[in-house]
């Protein structure tokens, strides 16, 4: 008999990327911003509801930051969006409401900055999603959470990425970092698509033993949610779930981007060629060994 | 009888086997066996099939013999000869003798390499169903087979040697019990076993076997000069120089001090200040053992014992190749009283009547062994005293990674994506849309947020979301409740494995003949092509067919298609070039 | 013909039973109760030595254990 | 089914097992409420759980042999999952169009819990925005408050005078109809069921105790289903907030006076209108989970392998059901050290108690320090306090009468088939053959043995 009790954290990471969600709407698709977020956060309450001992918190990923949105630290004042007592049990519509004021303030300091970008005639800033900084965050999050963990408690973590924006290849190393770390830490990253599959976020699920699902009907998004990462990793393996999807772990050279099978790699930096090239054009280094000979004794021939 | 025409070489009467009586039959090509009444031979051996004879022990009451076959059954006869023990002997001397003489020239030279294949093939139940598809059918030449598995025939051939080294046991020469012969002089029963023991402990002693037998001595001889030795005479040392085994004495000697030198030089054991007694004599008032023994002869027999002793370790250590290096022994000994000379600075007692022709020269030697043997020391007193996990070594700080291209570093092996190709694009990434109409839109959209809370997820979208993940639906492709192997009937597994097996045997062929640099890989990657063709027709296909009936959800055959085409493709490729260059 | 006996069905390990059957051969109550020696683990006894030999088991049982804490 | 029961061991049904004695129409009445939805909804096994979210939002029925193949488990969990849900009226069967079985939700509990969820319905009663309290109490004061009045009950039990003052009538009751309690010599006094209601922890206590007014309910004129869907609507209210009288009917208000009684609730005057719920109370359908720890008070028990205990309390009820299986040895102000000892967990054992009891009271008030070791309780105390409990019942005593000597083989069959077919049989061998038939049966066997003797001869 064990004596010990687990309790499941679940980290809902949302892709808030304001450009990507407005051009979603501008081409009137039937998925909406504030349509996503109700549906995380129907699903974190339900993640709530599975058990009294479940904890839940929701990071959304926006393009200069990222942001708790539930919980709040707790030295700060809780500011609320007033919602309506309408028979909602009072922990789901305090989620609810936190939510809803963060993602407000969130929307409106936007506003702000790019009325101020514009005063001052400044580049704007960039539009790809921190999904690695949020991760990180997660992370971070997951580890103080496992440490003020009771005695005599387990506590189990996982990571669901909501990304509609595209992969920023900018961010793939703290990206891979992050991975890695969740893999150590036994927290399983589970990836719901919404739009363009994400190559990074199917190496991170595979890394990491979770779910990569790219949805096809946007406006059933909350069923997929309840469906698919509603059961923790352990209760997974007794529904049967969509499969693992095969992912392509083939690495892309550093000078075209094109992924290739077999490549050259620098014995310095460890970045990849397609083509032989004397010199790392990446870290400068130089190498002895000529390159294959056939080449230039084609040349004489010819 | 069917073979009177054979000659008969011998018969020995009264020979049991099986508890029957009987007689014993030695003839030109076999030996045979007849029941004490009948005229037919019960029992034949050729000698073709015999592998081995083996006799009881004298120590036994039975006089036996037994014949081993080459296929591992064996035979006894026992001889029985009513009159007495000496004649049973007798009987079985003549046997032994006369089977002595003929085995060797029936002795039937096996292919061993044939019974390597033949073991393989039974022991490998894989390899031998590849066989069967491949060499059988005359897909693949025998040569060819066998030329991709040579390493399994080696490897193989290592395996039948025994891993271990039999040691020999200390008591090898005391067990040789001498009889008396009647007169004057004792017999030493020397078996093969023992000799080889001799060998084994005392290289020096092969050598001047080697050396010595038989243009010089007899082996007889030599092995009388042998027991005549100091090897078997506690107090016999370095008798008249013309004995063959002088020399050995000595060379002995000085692998003996050698061996002194070697193990005991560790500086934490003064070996001059121990002594013979147990921990608790002092309390019993015994403090110096004041016992010196001055008999020499007892010296050289202790002496004697040790180094037999160290020889017995060494020779179960020896592997093959230093036992060749240890029977060469001889010329580096030569300096080894070097070595010697070092080890007598510290216990030259017993040395004491060596120094006689160790020159002056040495002397100065003797400076640098002092060097050497106190940095030795210093080593050891250092591995005693220091840890090296309690070093507190500061690591040392790595090279910095000095790169121009940062962030293509950063960007890692991702591949290009269709809109943005650079990091960040504004632009492609915004479409057509401004920032402040973006943000105003969200703002927007934040505004009314709230009132369709109720409306979230709808019966219908509901349902065909339910659709696409119920098992058969959309996005559960792939996934069935069962797993593939409960699906397949173990028979059609079996069947496919074995095509697998085949195939990839056969691409395996194909594949070394690239880069195709010869013209013996040319044809033969003209043939492989014809023979992957051959096989793909005869195999493949009807395999194809035969799953398909079964509807399994997965295509089985797939990849061995796919596995083909790329051969196909490569084949295809290559005599395009090869084309192109003649042309 | 059969025969009827009323009594008490004990049921226990072999090593209790052979206790049992050491009991009734040394008269340890004064008299014979084992009816019916059933097999290994099963034994047939009158019904009114039950309380007896409870009190007698717990006894064993006293004499058999020792002090595991020390005071 | 009082005192005669002396050994009887005390069972504690869970939320489900509760709910399964109801009648339907009772359960439909209470999925009316949110709140008891969610307390269902949690209190199902895991896989039900997962299907209802799975179909919370299709409105019509879902083929049976579709949900078998959501799951991978095993068939007997599945079908384990769909009669919890059957049983619970959760959903029910309903053919397809096609006339195929399907499973359909109970739309009550479907509007109810996804009011729960998602809101859209009636606010939950007394959850009115109260202007703030002028005696506002904080957390530490509900539970130090509610514990008080717990300790109460208890210290009422084993009869010490501590505290005991506010013990009324309804309480009493209550021990009395569980039989934790019964009149000896005109006072009530506790019972071995009561010893062990005593060692379990604190919110099993309340559950256990709460079970059994809820039986009682009815014969006070209360509502049965009103006061559960008022109790399940505490289980999810949060500590330290207060929530007021007001929409509350009349029965309700006087559950709620008992519930004060208990200590579930704290209302500072009969009259005032606003209540706070104590933590005896949030969360208690869960409360009788196997591993419970209670959260609220820190433990105080440490149990070394020397079969010592160290318990740090002052409190005389602590001390009293120390006393119940150990001897103690030493009292010191703040602490007590005991010795587990074979003659102490006999008489523990004796009184009804298991050992599997005394073991849970001392994991469930282990010292913080203790529940860092895995086992939290040494090895060795929990397999020995085990074989001493074995070593009790060592015989199996059954009454019965035997019959031995049968003539033939026949006869021997005819009996023990007749015997074996009416289920008196306890035992047979059929080498020697003996059968053993109940004390009850023997009567019925003698006249068929009677019966077939005359008409054989």
């Amino acid at each position: 008999m064990t004596d010990k009790v687990t309790s499941c954290l679940l980290i809902i990471i949302v892709d808030t990327n304001p450009f990507w969600w407005s051009r979603k709407r501008r081409v009137n698709d039937q998925l909406s911003l504030t349509h996503c977020m109700d549906s995380v956060v129907v699903l974190g309450n339900s993640h709530l509801m599975l058990a009294h001992r479940n904890k839940l918190a929701i990071v959304a990923a926006h393009t200069d930051q990222s942001v708790f949105l539930y919980p709040r630290p707790p030295t700060e004042k809780v500011n609320m969006t007033k919602l309506p007592d309408d028979g909602q049990y009072n922990d789901f519509r305090q989620v609810e409401g936190q939510v809803k004021f963060q993602m407000s303030q969130l929307i409106a300091k936007d506003k702000e900055k790019l009325e101020d970008l514009f005063e001052m005639e400044e580049q704007p800033p960039p539009s790809d999603s921190l999904v690695a900084g949020a991760m990180c965050m997660a992370l971070c999050y997951a580890h103080r959470m496992e440490k003020d963990c009771p005695i005599g408690e387990n506590l189990s973590v996982r990571i669901l990425v909501v990304k509609g924006s595209e992969d920023c290849p900018s961010q793939y190393m703290n990206f891979m970092n992050a991975v890695f770390t969740a893999q150590k830490q036994n927290i399983v990253i589970d990836a719901c698509i919404l739009d363009t599959e994400s190559g990074l976020l199917q190496q991170a699920c595979d890394i990491t033993g979770g779910l990569y699902l790219k949805i096809p009907q946007p406006q059933g998004l909350l069923e997929y949610l309840m469906w698919v990462f509603l059961p923790d990793p352990v209760a997974r393996s007794k529904m049967a779930l969509p499969p693992r999807a095969q992912v392509d772990y083939r690495a892309a050279c550093f000078c075209h981007r094109h992924l290739v099978d077999i490549g050259y790699v620098c014995s310095v930096c460890l970045s990849i060629y397609c083509t032989f090239s004397p010199i790392c054009s990446t870290c400068q280094t130089t190498f002895k060994i000529l390159g294959p000979q056939k080449v230039s004794k084609k040349k004489k021939k010819v | 009888m069917s073979k009177s025409s054979e000659e008969v070489l011998l018969i020995v009467k009264n020979v049991k086997n099986k508890k029957t009586d009987g007689t014993l039959y030695m003839m030109g090509e076999r030996m045979a066996w007849m029941l004490e009444s009948k005229n037919v031979f019960n029992i034949s051996y050729m000698y073709a099939d015999i592998k081995a004879q083996k006799i009881s022990p004298d120590t036994k009451e039975k006089v036996q013999l037994q014949i081993i076959l080459h296929d591992g059954s064996a035979n006894t006869f026992l001889f029985n000869n009513p009159k007495s023990r000496q004649l049973q002997m007798q009987d079985r001397e003549s046997v032994k003798e006369l089977l002595q003489q003929l085995l060797p020239r029936f002795k039937r030279k096996i292919s061993s390499e044939l019974e390597d294949k033949n073991r393989i093939l039974q022991q490998d139940p894989e390899s031998f169903q590849l066989y069967k598809d491949l060499v059988v059918s005359g897909v693949v030449t025998p040569e060819d087979f066998w030329a991709s598995r040579s390493h399994m025939l080696t490897s193989a051939n290592n395996k039948t040697q025994p891993g271990q080294n039999v040691g020999v046991s200390p008591a090898f020469l005391a067990d040789i019990k001498p009889q008396q012969d009647g007169a004057n002089g004792l017999k030493y029963n020397l078996t093969a076993d023992v000799i080889q023991s001799i060998f084994k402990t005392y290289p020096m002693v092969k050598k001047k076997h080697a050396e010595a037998v038989p243009h010089l001595v007899s082996e007889s001889e030599f092995w009388t000069r042998f027991f005549q030795s100091h090897y078997f005479h506690r107090d016999r040392h370095a008798l008249a120089s013309k004995d063959i085994f002088t020399e050995c004495a000595k060379i002995d000697e000085e692998v003996m001090k050698e061996e002194i030198t070697r193990n005991a030089n560790d500086p934490f054991i003064d070996l001059t200040h121990i002594k013979d007694q147990g921990i608790d004599d002092e309390y019993r008032g015994i403090v110096d053992d004041t016992r010196t023994s001055n008999n020499i002869a007892n010296q050289a027999m202790i002496r004697r014992f040790n180094q037999h002793s160290t020889m017995v370790l060494r020779a179960c250590n020896l592997t093959e190749s230093s036992c060749v290096a240890e029977s060469s022994c001889g010329d580096s000994v030569k300096e080894s009283p070097k070595r010697c000379e070092n080890d007598r600075k510290t216990k030259s007692n017993s040395l004491s009547e060596f120094n006689g022709n160790v020159s002056d020269l040495h002397i100065n030697s003797t400076n640098t062994v002092y060097h050497e043997e106190s940095i030795r020391k210093k080593k050891r007193i250092k591995e005693k005293l220091e840890y090296e996990d309690l070093d507190n070594r500061e690591q040392p700080e790595g090279v910095i990674l000095r790169l121009t291209h940062m962030d293509r570093y950063l960007r890692g092996p991702t591949p290009a994506t269709n809109t943005t190709s650079s990091i960040s694009n504004w632009a492609s990434s915004l479409g057509d849309i401004s920032p402040e109409d973006a943000i105003q839109t969200m703002s927007q959209e934040i505004l009314t947020w709230g009132s369709c809370r109720r409306k979230i997820l709808g019966g219908s979208s509901a349902l065909a979301v339910l659709g696409e993940l119920s098992p058969g639906g959309a996005l559960m492709s792939g996934t069935s409740l069962q797993q593939l192997h409960q699906q397949v009937s173990p028979v059609t597994r079996e069947e496919i494995k074995q095509t697998y097996n085949a195939m990839c045997e056969l691409l395996r062929h194909f594949w070394t003949c690239f880069p195709v640099s010869s013209k013996t890989l040319e044809d033969k990657v003209t043939k492989m092509r014809m023979t992957l063709e051959r096989f793909e027709m005869s195999k493949l296909i009807p395999l194809k067919e035969k799953v398909s009936q079964y509807h399994y959800a997965m295509d089985l055959t797939g990849h061995l298609e796919e596995m083909l085409r790329a051969a196909y493709n490569k084949f295809d490729t290559w005599q395009a070039k090869k084309h192109a260059r003649k042309t | 013909m059969v025969n009827v006996t009323k009594g008490v069905l004990v049921e226990c390990d072999p090593a209790m039973k052979q206790f049992l059957l050491h009991l009734d051969e040394r008269n340890e109550f004064g008299r014979k109760f084992v009816l019916q020696d059933l097999d290994d683990t099963h034994l047939f006894v009158s019904s009114d030595i039950i309380e007896t030999l409870q009190e007698k088991i717990d006894e064993l049982m006293d004499q058999m254990s020792f002090y595991v804490s020390e005071k | 089914m009082m005192a005669s029961h002396g050994l009887k061991k005390l069972t504690c049904k869970d939320l489900r097992s509760y709910l399964r004695t109801l009648s339907h129409s009772d359960l439909d009445t209470l999925y009316c409420h949110p709140a008891t939805c969610l307390a269902v909804f949690r209190d199902l096994p895991e896989l039900s759980r997962y299907y209802v979210m799975r179909i919370l939002f299709v409105e019509q029925a879902v083929a049976q042999a579709v949900v078998q193949q959501w799951s991978t488990a095993p068939v007997v969990e599945q079908l384990e999952a769909a009669a919890a849900l059957v049983e619970l009226r959760v959903w029910f069967e309903q053919p397809l169009p096609g006339g195929m079985p399907g499973w359909i939700l109970n739309p009550v509990f479907r509007a109810n819990f996804r009011t729960a969820l998602l809101g859209g319905g009636a606010p939950w009663i007394g959850h009115k925005d109260l202007t703030p309290d002028k005696y506002s109490k904080d957390i530490p004061f509900l539970d130090k408050y509610a514990l008080d009045r717990w300790e109460c009950v208890l210290h009422f039990m084993v009869g010490s005078t501590e505290g005991t003052d506010g013990v009324n009538k309804d309480i009493t009751d209550v021990l009395l109809h569980s039989g934790l309690m019964a009149i000896d010599e005109g006072e009530p006094s506790i019972t071995a069921e009561g010893f062990q209601f005593l060692l379990l922890d604190t919110s099993s206590q309340v559950w256990f105790f709460l079970l059994q007014y809820l039986e009682t309910v009815q014969s006070r004129n209360l509502s049965l289903v009103e006061c559960l869907t008022f109790l399940f609507q505490l289980n999810f209210s949060t500590l330290g907030k207060d929530y007021c009288t007001e929409e509350m009917s009349e029965n309700q208000l006087r559950f709620l006076q008992h519930l004060r009684e208990f200590g579930l609730v704290y209302q500072r005057k009969r009259k005032s209108h606003r209540y706070y719920p104590t933590r005896l109370v949030v969360n208690i359908a869960s409360g009788l989970s196997k591993t419970n720890i209670d959260t609220h008070r820190p433990g105080f028990i440490v149990v070394e392998t020397n079969y010592r205990i160290y318990a740090y309390t002052d409190s005389p009820l602590q001390v009293a059901l120390l006393a119940l299986f150990s001897e103690t040895l030493y009292r010191f102000p703040n602490m007590l050290v005991a010795n587990l000892t074979r003659t102490s967990v006999r008489a523990a054992l004796a009184r009804g108690i298991t050992a599997e009891q005394i073991l849970h009271f001392l994991r469930s008030h282990a010292h913080p320090e203790m529940l860092k070791n895995n086992p939290v309780i040494p090895a060795t105390i929990s397999d020995q306090i085990k074989l001493w409990e074995l070593e009790r019942d060592r015989f199996k005593f059954s009454d019965g009468v035997m019959y031995n000597q049968f003539l033939s083989q026949s006869d021997f069959e005819l009996l023990r088939n007749y015997a074996k077919d009416i289920g008196v049989l306890t035992w047979e061998m059929a080498e020697k053959r003996v059968i053993i038939v109940t004390k009850a049966g023997h009567d019925e066997v003698k006249k068929f043995w009677k019966r077939q003797r005359a008409s054989s001869s």
